[in-house]
This record gives structure tokens, C-alpha cells and sequence, in this order.
């Protein structure tokens, strides 16, 4: 395989990483809370696709927003009902009472939904371009997650919510004396990261086959690109996924794809030991 | 014209178990600028920021205009019309200063009064328009200092308090600043300016109140104050 | 005071020790599950409790534990012979780890623990020559009466929790263990009086490993055949830490009422709502961080279990 | 006469961009008090990380007793003799008082039983008059009290060497004059003492010797009245009038 089909593979990944991550990432730079029902988030995203698709016939890109809107509702929700009692104490009970929560989410989501792998195969085809492979619908994945990745950004360039997500990430104290309400904006930005994930699922489940029991697996994904780009940034994330998304790419190719996932956590370690903020890293964020 | 338009009696706060504030007292006129002196640690900061509900108060009373806002949170103290320019200024890190000072505003939702006032600042302080797009923590620490001013008037506050006005900063640019404080309260904001610089703190304001030990040791007129032999012994140094 | 604690896990001890000879082999079974995470709460406890980092290794050095046990007593290695292999090798690499791992603090020493657990989980399916991939590994079964398989496996376990127990009352009473409490509370602050930080908590990361390798490598004797992703499970580790809290990370007996605790109500749960036991142990752990945050022997009812001052518990 | 306690040779040291300490040079002799001085920001806390290893040297050298000991990390330096409080005080919260001061005793001396820590701990808590707090948890005490526990924990650590960063700051004038006689107290076991503090009276009372740092450069150094005076640090620092007051006062 030449080397160029190896890179669009990558970027054709790392585009679904980047979207799968980015919201995992705002909540870890934001609340500075391990979020690990980010996972299960995803899945849950891509099956209200599937079932939307299968029973009803409502196509996934009619269903993206509606998928959109209930993850940040439910993420809202479990973030000022719940995780917003707890976000000040230390990194094992926010991490533990998510890991709680994503084991109910979990079991529910096995008991409604059943553990069958499903796919939205919509048979777009495929096409060549000099001499480079792509399946239609990874194309389609690829734009539609880098679309989300850029819409996400421009909000929070531009948006007032979006500049005052980025100055309680700064410096809480200083947000306040803005009038900024701090508990709300941590809610919304924990709503935005369960609905990037919502909507990274339903892009996935175009293009893989989605099961509860990958969950672990999209996590995973999430923490290695969020320690290689750095947390709390779109950017960040976006070159995060890219860059894990060609690593695993040339890995699967010259190691085996069993191995693939090896080099990418031994990316993480080693990118944790030697600059834990990560490659693009926001200057003097810790 | 001399209405009170703070009034703060037998306030007490702290941090956790250690308690800062002993009881503070203290009346501000609508329309002046008052001053805030007392060593390092003295309770100047606790008590700034016992006023913008970032301090839990743990008793006494803070009437403004005269509702009371005793112990209320950090966006309703603002709401009623006190901004709050923190120590150490603390502008957001990578946030323009164009950001900067839209976060100062907001609370507003008058976007066309909030545009003027964006110009008014960038009036009063020109080299803010001239960064607009800069990241703001990565000017110079006067520049800062206005940065951090501006973005507290940007809520178009009644009673604007500083605290630390000439931390870290030459003289002369502590003048500048001190000229631009005296603009914006002739434009009709009072103030109130903590200082560690009793001599600029004076030369500033119309009132004072020494802080010691988390009580108001003093209180006054500036212009009596620095009579009064003790003052002059222990902050004036003359 | 540390001695109602001595004499009250002792007890407990002789209760465990006791079931085979007047209960079923159910409970028996519930017993050595028992023994087996009081082991790896007690050795968490070490790092997780007395020196406040998150570690969330246990599954990768239980694992490990395993892997080292079997794959030694697949290839002639007697069994006890294997056990004590599998604890050196669990030692040394956690030895090798720990120094790089504990550079990294708070979230990201958390991050980096979990990922040592997957990625070890990794290894283990692509090394297939050696540990079998993802068929797994027969270990060699004891070929005994099933009732005295149960009676050895209980005591062994029951000796590893003894052990790990008394691990906790040294590291507690010596300058160790005052040295983690200095880290927990204030690191820069430890460092400045003179506490090797990098150490300690080498030293401390160290001893909530190397029980865990032993007790993976006599599970694994045990039940006579692991595979990857049951060796390596994310949420073990996350059990583990989880006992410790119920019980109350940090104190002597904490890690051991929590692990009984848990391993009761998962063991009740399993037998009565079987589609429903994630989901109930996920309610379970939200509940006790809203409601038990500090365990339960900072609760009020066990003061008394509690008054040394040297636990660093918070006092009324 | 030995030589020196502590030299420092051209020490510097940069943050990024910013050279926070630039060609320091100086000598501590045994049992002096040194008083450093000099704006926010000026280098005075830097220069003590330097010292103590906190943030090392990016250049020049650090001599304790002779050796060189720029690289040596913080804890070896504490355990070595060179002790320092924090502008900020930095206790462990839920220890007891006593236990607080036992941590300096343990690894600063490497003394290895408990109990002998213990009692030394409570040698150094009746030194600084904080005793009768022994039992309670460290958070507690006033932000005074702290700070002698901040001192009877660096004195448990057998110091050579003791850098009080800003002890004095934020307390009363009676708390001063109480830390003033203990500090007197400390020094006159032999110790050497660089005090960093910001209240003029506090280093004119104790120091033999005055250090002017400003903008990460020695200014000035010398005796305390000929400092005072130095044009370069009234200008730098103090203030003319200031200075005048510190002078008119000086023959109280």
C-alpha cells in the first residue's frame, strides 16, 4: 500500500477521532473532570441514529440534530444534577461517580438496545483519485466530522457562551467578577462534550459497526487524543485526532492492525511523560 | 451630592476556619473616590472581595444604593452595580483584548450601549484599540492595568473598585493611571482604590480608610488623614 | 486506635478462615473473592490512601500477576515456585514503571495508570506465541477434592491479606508512610523538609503492586484458565479503588469493610438481577460518593476506630 | 574563621524570556543576618528557589560551606542545612501542629523513630511559644501562629542556613515584635539567617547586612544605614521619603 493511501486513511480516521475527542477534551480542560461516560455517549448517539433509521426511516443527517439536542440535554442534566456536586473535590470521585453513572447508561443501553454490532449502510459506493481509495460513505464521515469540529470552534470563537466557557477555564475568580455563573457554564460545557459525542456517534455508525461493548474502545481513543493535542482546545484536539489517526494508520499497516492500538497508547505514555500538555498545548495551561 | 452609596457595617469574613475580617465598617458617598490603605495582609483584598460575594461573608451587612447585598453571589453583586478589577489583574490568557473587555460585559444584553462603551474605553485608553486583537495577557503590565480597568467599566458600573492599582508598576505609569481614574469618576463612576502606596492612594482620593489587622483602624478625609501624626508616622514615613 | 483495628480484622480473619468448615462451597467461594480484594484495597491503600494518588493500576499488575504465573506453570515452573516468580517480576516492573509514572500528578497520573491496565491487556493479545493471544491460557488444574482446592485457595488468599494488612500498619507507623501522608497533604511542602519524594512514592507504588501480581498468579492456579481481557479488566481497577473509598481510603481497616461491603452487595445483586448488575453497581457507587464520600469509617458511628491522629483524617 | 557560608558566584537564572536573577554574587558568613530587599518582582523569592534548589541556577554557582551544591534537588538541600519558610505558608493541613513540626525533625534531621521526632517536635513548639496548639490540626491555628509554625518546623530541620521569605508579612504590630525577639533568638544559636521582607522596620532591626535586589540585579549591599541612603535605592525602592523617615528614626 503506497504511503499516500496510508495518510488519506489516516486523516479519514483521525477526522472521527478529532469529533469523538473534542468534547471529551473541553470537559477535561474546562471542569477538569475524567468524563468516562464520554464513551458511552457516543454509542448512545450512533444507536438513536440506527433506530431512527431502521424503524422509522428517518435518514442520519435529518437525525443529527435531534441526536445533537437529547445528548446535551441528558449531559446537562447529569452535570447540574449530579457531577456539579462534586467537581471541586479530587480527580477519583469525579472519575468514579462518571465511571458510575457510564455503568448504568451502559446496562440500560445493553437491556434496550442489545449488544448486536449495528450499521447505517447507506451504499454510496466508492471512488479513486489518483490512485487513492475512499468508500463514499468514509468521505462523508470525514467532512461531516470536520464540519461539526469547525462549526464547535467557531461558536466558541464568537459566542459569548463560547468566550465565557474559555475565561472560566482561565481563571474562575476572574469569570465571576464577570458575572459569569459558573456552575451553568460548567452544565452547558459538560451538554456541548455529551453532544459532540452524540454526534461522533452518529457519524460512526455510517461508517463502523457500533456496539456497547466498543465504548471503552472510543474512550480510549478520546484520552490518547486528548493527551497528544493537549486539553480544553479545539485545535488541540482536531490535530490530536489527525495525528493519532495517521499513527495508527501507518502502525495497522507495518505492525499489524492488532498493534495498532499498542503504538497508540505508547504514544500516549510516552507523550504523558514527556510533555503531559500536550503537542499543540495551550501556553501556560498546566 | 454626598449620598452613601456603600454602606458596610460589622462585616466579618475569612478563608475556611482562619477569619481575615474582624468587623469593617465603612461608608461611601456616591460620586467619590475613596481609598483603601493598610500593610500587606491587612485584609484590603478579603475585604474587596467579601464585597463581590467571591468571600463568603460570614456576618454583618453591605447595603448598596440602598438594597441590601449582604453576602449575595458574584453576578448579582455586579448586577447591582459594583465591578470588581481583581489584584493582580488576571485578564484571561489567550482571550483577546477585544474579549477581554466583552467579558466584562457580560452581563448586558444592550448590545448597541455596550459598543458605545467599548469606544468610550478605547477613548480613554488608545492603546487598547490599537491591541484590540493582541492576546491581552501578553502586554505590558500597565497595559494590563488598563485592560483590567476598562474591562470593569465595560458592565457600566455605579461604584468600581480596584484593588492593587499600582502593583508591579513604574511611577510614572501609576500617574497615567491615576489620571484616567479621575476621568472616569468625573464621568460619574465612584471608586474606590485599594493601595499599598498610601502617598498615590492620598493624592487620589477624597476619603480613606486605614485597614489593620482586619478592622478600619482610621478613617477620614485624605487631606486630615495626613495630618494625623500616627498616619504620617507609620505610612506616610515623614 | 490501630489496635481495635488489629483485633477486630483478626476476627474477621477467623470468620473467613471459618466457612469451609460450616458453610457451602458458595460461600466459601464468596470468602476467597473477599480475601482476594481486601488484598488489592489494602495494597491500594498504600498509594491511593496514605499518599493521595490516584493510582488505577491494580488490574494491570493483577494481570500481570497472572500472565507470569501461568505462563511459568505452563512451562514446569511449580506452582508456588511460579506464584513468588510472578511477585518478583510484578515487583521490577513496577519498579521500572513507577518512576516514570509518578512524575505525573493528579489527573494525568490517573490517565497514566489506567492506560498501563489497556495496555498491558494489548500486549497480552498480540503476544500470542508466548501467552496464548486472545485464546488465553490452561493453567495446570490442582488435582484435588474440590473442597480442599477451596480450603487451600481460601487460606493462601487469607495469608496475602494478612500480609497486605500488615503491610498497612508498618508503612503507617514508620517514617514511609508519615512521609506519603506529608505528600498527599502538601508535596512541595514534603519535599522542603526533606522528604525524597520520588522515593516514597516509588516505594509506595511499589507496595500496592507487588501483592496484587501474587494474587493474580494464585487466582489464576485457581481457576485454571485467564484471557486477556479478563485479566486485564478497567473495571476491576476501578472496583478496587471504588472499595477503598466505601470503606474509607486512607485508614487501616477501610479498605477491607469496604471491599466485604462490596463484594456482599455484588454477590446479592448477581444472584438476584443478573441483566441488571452494572446498572445497580453503577447506582451503588453513585450513591456512595454523594452520600459516603469520606467511607464508611469516617462515618460518626465508628470514631472510635479513628482517633489516632496520625490516620490525617479530618477531625471534627 | 572558616570561610563562608553560603556564596553564591554570578548566579542567574531565566524563565523563558524572562531573566528573573542576573549575575547575583554574595557570601553569607556563619551566624550573620542578612536583610533583602527590593520591589515585587525584583528576584528576592527567585533567588532564594536558587539557593534551595527549587528553580536551579540556569548559571553561576551556589557554595554551601564550600561544596557546590547548584544542582542539588530541594529535599537534599533541606536535609543538608539550608532551610526556608514560605511567603505563603505552607503547612500540612490535616496534620496536628506537632506533627507538622515531627515531618521537619524526620526527614530533615533523619532522625527514624517516631517518638523521638515527636519529642523534639515538641521542644521546637515551646522555642516558638506554639506548644499548647500540639494536638490541633494545622489549618487551625491563626495566620501568626502559622507562621512560627512555619519556623519551628524549619528549626526541627536542624538548619545551617535559614531563609524567612516575607514571615512577618500580614501580621500586627505586636505579632512583629514577637517574631522579631524569636528570630533574635534563632540567630543567636549560630544560625545564619537571610530575612526577605518588605516592612523596613523588621530589617533594619535585625540585620547586620542589607541586599538590594531590583529587576533581578544586586543594586546595592553593604551596612544597613549606607544602603538606605544609596541614591540607586531610594530611587529603586525606597522612596526619598522613606528614606528620610528610616534615617530620622534611626538613632530611636
Amino acid at each position: 500500500m503506497d504511503i499516500a493511501q496510508l495518510v488519506v486513511n489516516g486523516l479519514a480516521l483521525g477526522a472521527l477521532y478529532a469529533c469523538m475527542a473534542v468534547g471529551f477534551s473541553l470537559v477535561w480542560g474546562v471542569l477538569n473532570v475524567i468524563n468516562m461516560l464520554h464513551g458511552s455517549f457516543i454509542i448512545l448517539g450512533g444507536y438513536l441514529a440506527y433506530f431512527a433509521w431502521s424503524y422509522w426511516g428517518v435518514h442520519p443527517l435529518l437525525a443529527l440534530p435531534f441526536v445533537g439536542v437529547g445528548l446535551f440535554a441528558l449531559g446537562y442534566g447529569l452535570q447540574f444534577f449530579l457531577v456539579n456536586k462534586v467537581v471541586r473535590a479530587p480527580v477519583l470521585t469525579t472519575l468514579t461517580l462518571t465511571f458510575g453513572l457510564d455503568m448504568i447508561l451502559y446496562n440500560l443501553m445493553t437491556v434496550y438496545f442489545s449488544a448486536t454490532p449495528r450499521r447505517i449502510r447507506l451504499d454510496l459506493g466508492s471512488f479513486e483519485i489518483f490512485g487513492v481509495f475512499m468508500p463514499a460513505d468514509r468521505l462523508i464521515g470525514m467532512l461531516l466530522a470536520l464540519a461539526l469540529t469547525a462549526i464547535l470552534y467557531y461558536v466558541m470563537r464568537t459566542s459569548k457562551v463560547g468566550r465565557a466557557i474559555v475565561a472560566v477555564r482561565m481563571d474562575q475568580v476572574a469569570a465571576q467578577l464577570m458575572g459569569i455563573r459558573v456552575n451553568s457554564i460548567y452544565a452547558i460545557t459538560f451538554g456541548i462534550g455529551a453532544m459532540m459525542a452524540g454526534l461522533a456517534g452518529v457519524i460512526l455508525v455510517l461508517v463502523f459497526p457500533t456496539t456497547t461493548s466498543v465504548a471503552g474502545v472510543y474512550l480510549g481513543k478520546a484520552f490518547v487524543v486528548c493527551v497528544i493535542g493537549g486539553l480544553g482546545s479545539v485545535p488541540g484536539a482536531l490535530i490530536g485526532g489527525l495525528v493519532l489517526g495517521v499513527v495508527e494508520s501507518f502502525a495497522a499497516h507495518y505492525f499489524g492492525p492488532q498493534n495498532a492500538l499498542v503504538v497508540g497508547f505508547l504514544l500516549l505514555l510516552f507523550l504523558l511523560l514527556v510533555k503531559p500538555t500536550g503537542l499543540v498545548g495551550v501556553r501556560g495551561y498546566e | 451630592m454626598s449620598e452613601p452609596l456603600l454602606e458596610i457595617s460589622g462585616l466579618t469574613s475569612g478563608y475556611g476556619d482562619v477569619q481575615v475580617l474582624w468587623g469593617i465598617d465603612i461608608v461611601v458617598n456616591a460620586g467619590e473616590i475613596a481609598c483603601l490603605v493598610g500593610s500587606n495582609g491587612a485584609g484590603k483584598t478579603t475585604l474587596m472581595r467579601t464585597i463581590s460575594g467571591i468571600c463568603e461573608t460570614t456576618s454583618g451587612k453591605v447595603i448598596f444604593d440602598g438594597n441590601d447585598i449582604t453576602g449575595a453571589p458574584a453576578n448579582k453583586v455586579l448586577g447591582a452595580g459594583i465591578a470588581h478589577v481583581p489584584e493582580g489583574r488576571r485578564l484571561f490568557r489567550g482571550l483577546s483584548v477585544r474579549d477581554n473587555l466583552m467579558l466584562g460585559a457580560y452581563m448586558r444584553d444592550d448590545k448597541s450601549g455596550v459598543k458605545e462603551d467599548l469606544e468610550r474605553v478605547f477613548d480613554l485608553f488608545p492603546i487598547l484599540r490599537e491591541r484590540h486583537n493582541q492576546d491581552a495577557t501578553t502586554m505590558s503590565g500597565g497595559q494590563q492595568q488598563m485592560c483590567a480597568i476598562a474591562r470593569g467599566i465595560m458592565s457600566r458600573p455605579r461604584l468600581l473598585m480596584i484593588d492593587e492599582l499600582s502593583l508591579g508598576l513604574a511611577p510614572n505609569l501609576v500617574e497615567d493611571l491615576a489620571e484616567s481614574l479621575v476621568e472616569i469618576n468625573r464621568q460619574g463612576t465612584t471608586i474606590i482604590v485599594v493601595e499599598q502606596d498610601v502617598m498615590t492612594a492620598f493624592e487620589l482620593a477624597e476619603h480613606a480608610f486605614v485597614v489593620e489587622t482586619g478592622k478600619i483602624m482610621k478613617s477620614g478625609r485624605t487631606s486630615e488623614l495626613s495630618d494625623d501624626p500616627i498616619i504620617r508616622e507609620a505610612y506616610l514615613g515623614m | 486506635m490501630s489496635r481495635y483495628a488489629v483485633i477486630l480484622f483478626a476476627l474477621w480473619v477467623v470468620v473467613l478462615a471459618a466457612t469451609p468448615f460450616f458453610a457451602e462451597n458458595y460461600v466459601v467461594r464468596a470468602a476467597i473473592v473477599i480475601a482476594m480484594y481486601s488484598t488489592m484495597a489494602l495494597s491500594w491503600n498504600v498509594i491511593g490512601g496514605f499518599a493521595g494518588y490516584p493510582s488505577l493500576a491494580t488490574a494491570a499488575f493483577v494481570g500481570l500477576g497472572s500472565y507470569v504465573g501461568a505462563v511459568s506453570q505452563v512451562n514446569g515452573v511449580p506452582m508456588v515456585l511460579a506464584w513468588a516468580l510472578a511477585t518478583l517480576v510484578v515487583a521490577l516492573v513496577s519498579l521500572a514503571i513507577g518512576a516514570l509514572l509518578l512524575r505525573l500528578k493528579g489527573h494525568y497520573f490517573a490517565i497514566g495508570s489506567i492506560v498501563l491496565v489497556e495496555l498491558f491487556r494489548l500486549i497480552a493479545s498480540s503476544w500470542s506465541s508466548v501467552t496464548g493471544g486472545g485464546n488465553g491460557l490452561n493453567v495446570p488444574l490442582l488435582r484435588w477434592e474440590p473442597d480442599d482446592v477451596g480450603l487451600f485457595i481460601l487460606m493462601v488468599m487469607l495469608a496475602l491479606m494478612i500480609l497486605a494488612f500488615a503491610m498497612n500498619v508498618v508503612v503507617k507507623n514508620t517514617r514511609l508512610g508519615f512521609g506519603l501522608q506529608c505528600i498527599r497533604q502538601n508535596e512541595d511542602a514534603a519535599d522542603m523538609v526533606g522528604v525524597n519524594t520520588t522515593k516514597y512514592k516509588v516505594a509506595g507504588f511499589m507496595l500496592s503492586t507487588i501483592l496484587c501480581g501474587t494474587v493474580g498468579a494464585v487466582y489464576a492456579s485457581w481457576v485454571g484458565y485467564i484471557d486477556p481481557s479478563e485479566s486485564f479488566q478497567i473495571l476491576l481497577t476501578l472496583k478496587v479503588a471504588v472499595m477503598a473509598l466505601l470503606g474509607g481510603a486512607g485508614t487501616l481497616l477501610g479498605p477491607v469493610v469496604g471491599a466485604a461491603t462490596f463484594v456482599i452487595l455484588e454477590e446479592v445483586v448477581w444472584v438476584n438481577f443478573l441483566s441488571w448488575n452494572r446498572a445497580i453497581l453503577g447506582v451503588l457507587i453513585v450513591f456512595l460518593i454523594f452520600f459516603l464520600p469520606n467511607g464508611i469509617l469516617r462515618t460518626g458511628a465508628f470514631s472510635f476506630l479513628r482517633s489516632d491522629g496520625a490516620s490525617g483524617s479530618k477531625r471534627a | 574563621m572558616s570561610g563562608p557560608v553560603i556564596e553564591l558566584q554570578s548566579v542567574a537564572r531565566r524563565f523563558g524570556g524572562i531573566q528573573a536573577v542576573r549575575d547575583v554574587s554574595l557570601k553569607l558568613e556563619e551566624g550573620e543576618v542578612v536583610g533583602m530587599i527590593g520591589p515585587n518582582g525584583a528576584g528576592k523569592t527567585t533567588l532564594v528557589n536558587c539557593i534551595t534548589g527549587v528553580h536551579p541556577a540556569t548559571s553561576g554557582k551556589v557554595l554551601f560551606e564550600g561544596r557546590d551544591v547548584t544542582r542539588q534537588r530541594p529535599f537534599e538541600a533541606a536535609r543538608s542545612g539550608l532551610c526556608r519558610t514560605f511567603q505563603v505558608v505552607q503547612p500540612f493541613p490535616e496534620m496536628t501542629v506537632l506533627q507538622n513540626v515531627a515531618a521537619g525533625a524526620l526527614f530533615g534531621q533523619k532522625i527514624s523513630r517516631l517518638s523521638q521526632a515527636y519529642d523534639a517536635a515538641h521542644e521546637h513548639l515551646e522555642f516558638v511559644g506554639i506548644d499548647q496548639f500540639a494536638d490541633m490540626p494545622a489549618s487551625n491555628l491563626t495566620l501568626a501562629n502559622r507562621k512560627r509554625l512555619e519556623l519551628a518546623k524549619s528549626l526541627a530541620m536542624k538548619p545551617r542556613v535559614l531563609m524567612l521569605d516575607e514571615v512577618n508579612a500580614g501580621l500586627n504590630s505586636a505579632e512583629i515584635n514577637g517574631a522579631l525577639d524569636l528570630i533574635k533568638k534563632i540567630s543567636d544559636q549560630g544560625i545564619s539567617i537571610i530575612v526577605i521582607e518588605h516592612l523596613m522596620k523588621v530589617i533594619m532591626t535585625l540585620s547586620q547586612r542589607i541586599l538590594v535586589l531590583h529587576h533581578g540585579e544586586l543594586i546595592a549591599q553593604g551596612d544597613p544605614r549606607q544602603v538606605v541612603n544609596d541614591p540607586k535605592v531610594v530611587e529603586a525602592y525606597l522612596g526619598e521619603k522613606f528614606a528620610k523617615r528610616i534615617m530620622g528614626n534611626d538613632h530611636v
